[in-house]
């Protein structure tokens, strides 16, 4: 018994809590996948909202960790992509661009705010730079999100353009206005 | 909704990294090619493993009636065309074609949720994904599995909480930031709730893995994953 | 008053309340008590619209909820089962004040009743706390406070005694009490009926659903032992 | 054996421990009491280095919890307040197994362990029930049943007994009892003391972050009474 319990290689509180706070993260962004308004071959989602927030909030390691835990409980049959659906079809579906991107943008805005994996206050960080970490996210999203559909779908640019960008626009902004509203209202115990 | 279905096909008993392979061979293949022979060979072998794993077609087909707006959508923006003739039908022919093996896809994928239970998939992601990542991608999909009713009660429930001191009252906007604000500071509260009880329970990096065996006719599977891999090149 | 008027509900395909009938009069001091899953919280979400009945009406002061749910809000304020339910806001005070703020009264009005509810439950002066650093039990006090604030017409409470040490608890009592002799109609769902009991006008008793006991508390007695409901040893060696 | 010598710790700059020492022996039943904020919960988690002392040791079977964290927490199981939070899993077999498997213990060892400790709490047999399809005091007992997996010589639970009806209580308290019988050192903060009264060998009350209280149960009573700490009825008439 003594000899077993040398073996055993406990996880770091700290990690612990970040892993933790991480896999909460991914459950809420599954949690808001009931909501899907289809208006094309994909649907208007409150998932680049949590994207954001993955950012800001946990930093780039745990940001893209927590992400990348949403699409893998997705792959094995979790209920979590848009519309509830599941499945590891989906990930190589046609909205599976932009699901591949959420990680790369969740690390990309961490990187932006946090400036390196120690994590800082993001109501502190000047707004400007959030606001640009967050478009920059945004245009990850769409690229990668806009060139896979257009692929797998065969369409044009611009045609993949109209209806895997366009009209998502003006609600992607209010989503990024509220990531950022959230993050400033200090009711979130982000503290360490 | 698409779930897991306890059963004794064929599939319910293969490991779920032959199953995983399968659909990654049966996607590549899929994305390689959109000529209508290999459509309809595609097409059979999704009939086949739908058959063989009991999958319900038309439950499956409206669990991802999402996805299926694609078939009547994407050929649609694809046959329109900027200038004289205004449509070209072969555009849309071939986004049809394009869009229908995505169905395909969708579907196989099916067969694999309906056959494996969470806790199986957890176990071959720990067993193939080496060191650290491994083991927390393996635990947090079986949290992620466990907190998802959870935290959609939560949800509701802080509704309910506003809607019982009369928050209704208040603007949509206001509403809709305190449920959304509250709604994530409650998942950290669980999270951080959550992270003392796994501590307890002397959380580690290297844990026993739930037994997962790989049989004969997991590399059977394996090798026809392989095999349907393959013929993307052709 | 509160009517139920035959009232059903049953979540998706299990029936949990079954052709339910009750009156609650004005001033009322009601218990309701039974063994977990008796659909208490169930019923009592029914009092303000949270839950709409599948057939049958819920009547507060005259009016079907259904018909006016802000009115049977206003006048049905409602501590929840579990606190951490309950919260609206990250501090003490900014959570009490939520609900007083949607009644649309005055500032002054509203710090008066903030601070009158947390006197109530013994936290009088921690109003800029935050609500996540409190202990356990302080979380059930700011609860009960929140529902306080609204100075209802009827106050509902499902458990609202969980984790509370004593004298927070006959504090939470004596307020209940004196509401209750002012006019204000309490229902009390609870597992732990020491003190209540004797406080209590009626006690409420529900088994798979129904009403199965409604009684005064002393007559109660039998009825509520053979529903494996525990009644206060002191009430038990009185009788 | 847990000792906590002249343990302190502050949350912030608020200290909430202040200079306390404590011994709590092998398989003895220990219960806690003291106040909403006394320091109960926090004291409970420095017995397996959830929290850490700022100043002063904690103890446990003779090695300092600092030095080995894995023997404190395997000989320290822990019941939270609410089980649904502290559930990895989505069944009762799958979360047991999961302290067990931390160990890195064998298959067949693992297995064993879960079937005994679902034994213990009365629940063998259901190791494949969903958990979210159990009543709260099946939860309550799992939630234990994953602590015992870990073959703890101690056992600390914090106010277990929340919402849970007078049946599901005592079928809590039972399983404490033969456990307690079979030589696990119980250890249990509650503000409901009616049973476990009698349970105990000693009574511990805590008053802001010290330890005021620390005496057989019996001889214990009129101490609490002055901590405003309520003690069951009938235990003070028969004294
Ligand atoms: N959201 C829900 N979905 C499905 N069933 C539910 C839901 N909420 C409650 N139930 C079921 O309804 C029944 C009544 O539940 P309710 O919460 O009203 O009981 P209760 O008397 O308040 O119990 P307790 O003493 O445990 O609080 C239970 O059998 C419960 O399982
Ligand atoms: N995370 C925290 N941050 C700041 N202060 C805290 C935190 N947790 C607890 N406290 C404070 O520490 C004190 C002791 O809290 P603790 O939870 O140990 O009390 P308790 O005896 O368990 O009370 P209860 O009976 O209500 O559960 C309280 O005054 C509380 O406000
Ligand atoms: O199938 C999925 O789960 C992915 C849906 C992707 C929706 C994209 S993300 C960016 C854009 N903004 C939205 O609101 N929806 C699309
Ligand atoms: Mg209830
Ligand atoms: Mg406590």
């Amino acid at each position: 018994m003594a000899t077993d319990q040398q073996s055993v290689d406990l996880v770091e509180g700290d990690v612990v809590r970040s892993f933790a706070r991480a896999a909460l993260l991914a459950v809420l962004i599954g949690a808001s996948a009931p909501v899907a308004i289809p208006i094309g071959p994909a649907p208007i989602t409150l998932q680049v909202l949590f994207v954001f927030l993955a950012g800001l909030v946990l930093g780039p390691l745990w940001g893209s960790f927590s992400m990348v835990l949403y699409l893998a409980a997705g792959a094995v049959g979790v209920p979590v992509f848009a519309g509830m659906e599941t499945g590891f079809g989906v990930l190589v579906g046609e909205t599976g661009g932009y699901l591949w991107s959420y990680p790369i943008a969740a690390g990309l805005i961490g990187l932006f705010v946090h400036r390196g994996t120690d994590l800082r206050d993001p109501a502190e960080q000047p707004l400007i730079l959030v606001v640009i970490a967050l478009l920059a996210g945004l245009v990850v999203i769409y690229g990668i999100g806009v060139s896979y559909m257009a692929q797998v779908l065969r369409l044009d640019l611009w045609e993949a353009l109209l209806v895997g960008m366009i009209p998502f626009i003006p609600g992607d902004l209010l989503k990024l206005a509220a990531a950022i509203a959230i993050v400033k209202s200090g009711r979130l115990n982000v503290a360490n | 909704m698409l779930t897991y279905e306890p059963d004794d096909t064929l599939a319910h008993r293969l490991d779920p990294r032959a199953k995983l392979a399968v659909q990654i061979g049966f996607a590549t293949t899929a994305l390689a090619h959109t000529t209508i022979p290999a459509l309809a060979v595609l097409s059979l072998l999704t009939a086949g493993i739908l058959y063989s794993t009991r999958v319900h077609l038309i439950r499956t087909l409206v669990a991802f009636r999402f996805a299926l707006a694609i078939l009547v959508i994407a050929p649609l923006i694809a046959a329109l065309t900027l200038g004289p003739t205004w449509i070209d039908w072969a555009d849309g022919q071939a986004s049809l074609q394009a869009s229908y093996r995505v169905v395909l896809i969708l579907l196989v994928s099916a067969a694999y949720v309906r056959s494996t239970p969470i806790r199986h998939s957890r176990a071959a992601i720990q067993r193939t994904i080496p060191g650290k990542p491994g083991q927390l991608l393996g635990i947090g999909i079986a949290l992620v599995f466990r907190f998802l009713p959870v935290i959609q009660r939560d949800i509701t429930t802080i509704r309910d909480a506003m809607a019982a001191r009369l928050g209704t009252e208040r603007s949509a906007l206001e509403r809709a930031s305190t449920l959304g604000i509250r709604s994530l500071a409650r998942a950290f509260e669980r999270a951080d709730r959550l992270s003392l009880a796994l501590q307890a329970r002397c959380f580690a990096w290297n844990p026993t893995l739930p037994p997962l065996a790989f049989s004969r006719r997991d590399w059977g599977v394996l090798v026809f994953a392989l095999a349907l891999g393959l013929t993307a090149v052709l | 008053m509160i009517e139920f008027r035959s009232v059903s509900y049953a979540f998706g395909d299990v029936p949990v309340l079954e052709d339910l009938s009750l009156e609650i009069g004005d001033g009322e001091f009601v218990l309701l008590a039974g063994a977990n899953g008796s659909g208490k919280t169930t019923l009592l979400r029914h009092c303000n619209g949270l839950l709409e009945p599948d057939s049958g009406t819920v009547v507060v002061d005259g009016t079907p909820v259904a018909d006016n749910v802000v009115a049977a809000r206003s006048s049905v304020g409602m501590v929840f089962q579990h606190p951490r339910d309950q919260f609206v806001a990250a501090t003490v005070g900014a959570d009490v004040a939520f609900g007083p703020e949607n009644l649309g009264l005055e500032c002054d009005e509203i710090d008066r009743r903030v601070e009158n509810a947390l006197e109530a439950v013994n936290l009088a002066g921690r109003k800029a706390e935050r609500i996540d650093a409190l202990s356990g039990g302080e979380q059930s006090r700011v609860a009960i406070a929140g529902a306080l604030a609204m100075e209802p017409s009827h106050l509902v409470l499902d458990e609202p005694f969980t984790g509370l040490d004593d004298p927070a608890r006959r504090s939470v009592l004596e307020r209940l009490e004196s509401l209750s002799a002012a006019g204000t109609g309490v229902v009390l769902a609870t597992h732990d009926l020491r003190d209540v009991f004797s406080l209590a006008d009626r006690v409420v008793a529900m088994q798979a659903g129904q009403v199965v006991v409604d009684d005064a508390p002393t007559r109660a007695l039998a009825d509520l032992e053979s529903l494996a409901i525990r009644i206060p040893e002191t009430t038990r060696e009185r009788c």
